[in-house]
């Protein structure tokens, strides 16, 4: 399998604090990628990074033979890199339907159809209207759609974040702490939610996670951060047997 | 679903509570044509400032841009087409189009302010713009100092008792809130609210900023240059006070008056500060003060403005008449 | 709708249901009826009005309108003119073009006023004059310092107000005579028609001989006067012509005092000669402000006319030089409409004040107008300021 | 330019600036603490200056004496404002407060003028004397020292009370989180009521020292907000150091162009000088990165 992402070297400096120190990486095309760590370790940040919301110190990022740190950040979507927030970024005043359609894209600029009530926008937006609802069913809250947002719990929120960026037909899905909140059956569905996804839609997804049983059933490889370095890259049972992820996670377990 | 926005249904595709609202718009737009020269000259000014407001609307409600520099659009569209008429001798319609690409010039132009400003620092930098423009036209020779420009007489904006004008008003009125609604129903729409909604979050699915910040500022350009054209002509006198940083605030607490949440509400906002004013100046000194405690208590009692008001009514008739 | 006229259209209206064909008959009826009987005279009334800025930034010069409304009563007191009241509506604009446009118009088309009496302000002046140029009704004697009023002669507009050039001139002239300055600066405010003044200000040194040292232009809205007076101060010239607004001009004569400085004379337009100025600028202008007055001062025994009117029309109102000038500007349309007759209609009316010559109003300069002469008042009274008070020099004295 | 009018331009923009920063001080605790932009805040200086000279002066009571109880005054006004105006419907957005403060300033100035006459200009009495003190060629009038000595003390009794009371911490506590503040047992609500008290009193106290420098009339204080604004936004809008320095960067740069070029460079300055630093620190001068959140 050849990589989808490669990270090399990637270094983040806040001012005089390194939140990331020469960080290497790769992920596998189709393949769900696990990112764990302690609190603070830069697991946020580097997917920040990948994700052209924080500028790297030094470091590349190869994202299918392109150098991402060459592209702004309004440029992602398009080369199929999506994601989701960790702190949840949601208009809360709108129905889910019209949050998800912000995942929506269509090739080229504005044209005449955005501004009157023509046959072809109707046509379009009926598109588009699809393409959303098919995106929630992937998360099974097509019921959902025509809700307010700020009124569903905490789970589908997450869940809406997922679909918004599946609208965006990624080939890299970067889920923030998707497991967070979540009861164990919700955490469940989830785990066959992501495991569909890579299947169907052929995705390749990167997680940051804290719950290991979750790490184990998803994911394929998984990649240990501490104190803003990698120590520890391999198969996601690596969390049992490396002492030096047991260290980490015994220092700062919560 | 009780109360749906204009925003979540399509143009065209009419439930039939918006073809009872669309009856009650087109009776009250026809109305004007059967009242006296004045009445009609007061309806002709609050469609000219429903345009401005509605334009304004697109920036302030759905991109969360507080731009305070509409009176320096409208002015561009009253100057700049006075100008084409009365130096180039060009006919109406060309020198409002010419004013309208020269506003949205104007209007890219203050968008780049709005790359790294928000909130009230980018409303006092626009409103610091259009300020500029109000005392540039009254140094320049070119645009009658501080006098102002006279444009000769159209036959068109008198023709039938000023009926025409109206109707001209009206109709590009409706053409307005249809773009409006279309762009703000649509993916424009969208993508303004995501990215006032959150910035970087918009910026990651593909938003660029500067580009839609900029359109936002050109398409509320292009309704103020509209709307000042109108206004010029409907005056046929343009003075440069007409146009002066006041005038944006004007056109804002229409916006604000009226409610953002609807397209319509602008349009009711615009009829609330031209219609009240005029109603109250029978009461000669005391007609400001009415106006000013008319306008504090609709903006204190309903938050959303004059259509939050309408939609708490009907509502509640909703709920007596089953 | 608020407003009491629009009764009067009921019947229209109703009829304009049957269609464009009812709609059209209707017009025709309005026509035909305008040419019966003229706008705004019934048989026991004539309507006129205007629109003030009664609220707004410069609805100082609003009280024109109760000088001249305080004269109608008195007339109206009186048994009015020709069996006739005189009913004024004044309507506000707040000094907004739109607004005074509008106003107007609610005038013509649904008040149907006889004319368009009185004003002030020259944004609003312009507009209103932009509206009535079209229009065969008479636009009369606004307190408007806009020389477009005039210039060219309009069939049916007519000022009482000598243009700002000519006071300028006669104010120069005779300040020179009396001061002998040989130095002088120009304060002027950014309005319509200032380099038109500036113009005028510079021949006048010239052929004076009087050396110009110092030349300013002050925005409307700018309230500080300290940087130009100390720059002034700088130039020390002996002689100041001045065009502001009373406040305006007020502030920098207290700025001059402040700065301890003053030149031996100012001198400029009839803004200068308003109560509202005097007011503020109290003891600062003693011995220093001398210039024209369209009307004597209402302290001045001959004023009492008008200044009783006022207090008999409304006692909390205080007379000043705007609301001499609405009087006179009253006492004027009531002199060429008694001469009108019995039957006034606006084309007599403007015949008959085409025909005025040497009018005496007994507190101001003689009034003339004809064909080609819109503009009335031939001379100025010069007046001084001393010990607070306005002190008129002597008789008016004749514009060039 | 000589320099003895280098130094009357420059005395007379700290003045200005002066007053620019004691206004902004107003607006800046109100629009730290409650969210709102409050435009009525020169209109109520304004209505503060013709409530001592109409209504507490005729009282017969000393200059001083008027002084004070106007600024009492005005503070209690400013409670009845944050009650009747700001309170109601808490969930209304700043946007919303934002217009109904254009509404009360409407209403004040539309009362004003009802009641003194549209830019009918007063000379109203000032604390400090008319006479001037010279220093060489430069002469300062009193009552340029006595306003710069009555805003430097407004504004440093404001610091002290902000920095080191009760009233003032709890204040600061709503300012930097109200949330986080109510949790820890600040009432929110009077310290809300405090905040309008006091910034209505500061605004009250501008209006008193404009009022003799400039003439009392119903316009008084219109040049004067705009610039306050800008003070508060070079500034930051969330930071008192930074206003003061607004208003003084703002009031001197003002009086240095107008005497080195002409006046009519000083509006279209005033605002080069706030996209200038705008454009240089998108958060004002004296934002911490904590305070970079949408204004």
């Amino acid at each position: 399998m050849t990589a989808l992402l490669e990270v090399s070297e990637i270094t983040v400096r806040f001012g005089g604090v390194r939140a990331l120190t020469g960080v290497n990486m790769q992920v596998a095309e189709g393949s769900v990628h696990g990112l764990i760590g302690p609190n603070g370790a830069g697991k946020t940040t580097l997917l920040n990074c990948i994700g052209r919301v924080i500028e790297p110190t030094e470091g590349r990022l190869v994202f299918a033979r392109d150098d991402l740190r060459a592209r702004p950040t309004h440029d992602l979507a398009r080369l199929g890199v999506a994601r989701t927030f960790q702190n949840l970024a949601l208009m809360d005043d709108r129905t889910v339907l019209d949050n998800v359609l912000v995942g929506l894209r269509r090739a080229g600029g504005f044209t005449l159809h955005d501004f009157l009530p023509t046959r072809r926008r109707f046509a379009l937006e009926a598109e588009d209207r699809a393409t959303a609802l098919a995106a929630l069913a992937q998360v099974d809250l097509q019921q959902f759609a025509h809700q307010k947002i700020g009124k569903l719990p905490y789970g589908y929120r997450k869940s809406i974040e997922i679909a918004r960026a599946l609208c965006t037909r990624p080939r890299l899905l970067m889920l923030d702490e998707p497991t967070a909140g979540l009861n164990p059956t919700e955490m469940d569905q989830l785990g066959i939610a992501v495991r569909r996804m890579r299947e169907t839609l052929g995705l390749t997804v990167l997680l940051i996670t804290h719950h290991i049983e979750f790490l184990l059933e998803v994911a394929d490889r998984v990649t240990v951060l501490d104190l803003g370095c990698v120590i520890a890259d391999g198969a996601p049972d690596l969390v049992h047997t490396d002492a030096r992820v047991r260290a980490a996670y015994l220092g700062a377990d919560e | 679903m009780g109360d749906v926005p204009f925003g979540s249904q399509e143009a065209g595709h009419t439930s039939p509570r918006s073809r009872v609202l669309l009856t009650v718009l087109v009776l009250v737009l026809v109305a004007p044509l059967f009242a006296t020269g004045y009445m009609r000259y007061v309806a002709t000014l609050w469609m000219i400032y429903a345009i401005a407001a509605v334009g304004l609307q697109i920036p302030i409600g759905l991109a969360a841009i507080y731009s305070f520099g509409h009176s320096a659009f409208m002015l561009v569209g009253a100057y700049a087409m006075a100008l084409a008429i009365m130096l180039g001798g060009w006919p109406v319609p060309i020198a409002m189009l010419a004013a309208l690409v020269l506003a949205a010039l104007v209007g890219a132009l203050l968008a780049l302010p709005s790359l790294r400003l928000s909130g009230f620092a980018l409303a006092i930098v626009t409103m610091g713009a259009s300020s500029l423009f109000f005392q540039s036209v009254k140094v320049f020779k070119l645009t009658g100092g501080p006098q102002g420009l006279f444009l000769p007489e159209f036959a068109f904006v008198k023709a039938m008792d000023g009926r025409a004008f109206y109707a001209i008003c009206a109709g590009l009125m409706m053409l307005g809130l249809m773009v409006s609604h279309c762009v703000e129903s649509g993916r424009i729409g969208r993508v303004l609210r995501a990215s006032a909604a959150n910035p970087l979050m918009a910026q990651s699915f593909g938003v660029h900023l500067m580009r839609v910040r900029t359109l936002a500022f050109v398409i509320s350009a292009v309704y103020g240059s509209i709307a000042g054209s109108l206004l010029g002509l409907s005056t046929s006198y343009i003075a440069p006070e007409a146009y002066a940083p006041d005038l944006s605030i004007q056109v804002f607490a229409a916006v604000m008056i009226g409610g953002m949440a609807r397209a319509w509400g602008p349009v009711l906002g615009a009829l609330f500060i031209v219609l009240i004013p005029e109603l109250t100046q029978s009461v000669q000194n005391l007609g400001a003060i009415v106006y000013a405690l008319i306008f504090i208590a609709v903006s204190t009692v309903y938050p959303g403005g004059l259509q939050q008001m309408i939609s708490g009514l009907r509502a509640r008739l909703g709920k007596r008449v089953p | 709708m608020i407003d009491p006229h629009c009764s009067k259209n009921s019947l229209p209206r109703l009829r304009r249901r049957a269609g464009a064909g009812a709609l059209v008959a209707s017009m025709a009826l309005a026509w035909a009826g305008a040419a019966v009987a003229e706008d705004g005279v019934s048989a026991n009334e004539i309507h006129i009005g205007t629109s003030l800025a009664v609220t707004g930034p410069i609805a100082v010069c609003a009280s024109v309108g109760d000088g001249a409304s305080a004269y109608f009563k008195h007339v109206n007191d009186a048994g009015g003119v020709n069996g006739r009241k005189i009913k004024f509506t004044v309507l506000d604009d707040a000094y907004s073009t739109q607004r005074a446009i509008g106003n107007v118009r609610r005038l013509m088309s649904q008040d149907k006023v006889f004319a368009i009496f009185s004003g002030c302000g020259t944004a609003t002046g312009a507009a209103v004059l932009s509206v009535v140029e079209k229009e065969s009704i008479p636009y009369l004697f606004p307190q408007v310092g806009l020389d477009a009023l005039v210039q060219p002669v309009k069939k049916n507009v007519y000022s009482i107000l000598p243009l700002y050039g000519q006071q300028l001139a006669a104010a120069i002239d005779y300040v020179a005579k009396s001061q002998q300055p040989k130095t002088a600066a120009i304060s002027m405010i950014n309005i319509a028609g200032n380099e038109v003044w500036t113009a005028v200000i510079k021949d006048k040194l010239k052929a004076l001989n009087i050396q110009l040292v110092d030349e300013q232009l002050i925005e409307v809205t700018s309230p500080e006067k300290a940087p130009f007076v100390t720059q002034m101060k700088g130039k020390n010239p002996d002689m100041v012509v001045m065009v502001d607004s009373a406040p305006g001009a007020a502030r920098y004569v207290i700025e001059m005092q402040r700065q301890g400085w003053k030149p031996k004379v100012i001198t400029g337009i009839n803004t200068l000669t308003d109560e509202s100025f005097l007011r503020a600028a109290g003891n600062a202008a003693d011995n220093l402000v001398v210039a024209p007055a369209a009307t004597l001062p209402p302290t001045d025994p001959k004023a009492k006319e008008c200044v009783d009117a006022l207090a008999a029309y409304d006692k909390a109102l205080q007379p000043s030089g705007f609301t001499m000038f609405g009087c006179l500007g009253a006492k004027m349309f009531v002199d060429a409409l008694r001469r009108v007759g019995p039957e006034p209609t606006r084309a007599a009316l403007l015949a008959q004040l085409d025909k005025t010559s040497g009018f005496d109003s007994g507190f101001s300069g003689p009034i003339s107008f004809g064909p080609s002469v819109h503009q009335g008042l031939t001379a100025m009274y010069p007046i001084a300021v001393q010990g607070g008070q306005f002190k008129v020099m002597g008789a008016p004295v004749p514009l060039q | 330019m000589t320099l003895d009018i280098l130094m009357a331009a420059l005395v007379s923009g700290i003045v200005n600036g002066g007053l620019y920063a004691l206004l902004g001080i107003a607006i800046v605790l109100i629009f730290s603490t409650t969210g709102v932009a409050n435009f009525a805040q020169g209109e109520l200086a304004t209505f503060g200056a013709f409530a001592m000279f109409m209504i507490v002066l005729p009282v017969g009571l000393s200059l001083v004496v008027a002084w004070m109880s106007t600024v009492v005054l005005l503070g209690i006004l400013g409670a009845v404002v944050y009650f009747i105006v700001i309170r109601p419907r808490p969930e209304a957005d700043h946007l919303n407060l934002a217009v109904r403060t254009l509404g009360l300033s409407g209403l004040l100035h539309s009362i004003d003028v009802l009641k003194w006459g549209p830019n009918e200009p007063y000379r109203f009495p000032s604390l400090f004397g008319s006479g001037s003190l010279s220093f060489g060629t430069v002469v300062l009038s009193h009552d340029q020292l006595g306003t710069l000595a009555v805003a430097v003390a407004m504004a440093v009794l404001f610091f002290a009370f902000f920095n080191h009371t009760r009233p003032g911490l709890a204040m600061r506590a709503v300012a930097m989180n109200r949330e986080v503040a109510a949790l820890q047992g600040v009432d929110v609500q009077r310290t809300n009521v405090m905040v309008w008290v006091v910034a209505t009193a500061i605004s009250a106290t501008v209006g008193l020292l404009v009022a003799p420098i400039s003439f009392l009339d119903t316009g008084l204080m219109q040049p004067y907000l705009l610039k306050a604004f800008t003070a508060a936004i070079i500034g930051g809008m969330y930071s008192f150091p930074g206003v003061v320095a607004g208003g003084l960067i703002l009031g001197i740069a003002e009086a240095l162009a107008t005497a080195a070029a002409s006046i009519h460079v000083r509006e279209p300055l005033a605002f080069a000088v706030l996209l200038l630093v705008l454009l240089l620190r998108p958060a004002g001068l004296f934002a911490s990165s904590r305070l970079q959140r949408r204004v």
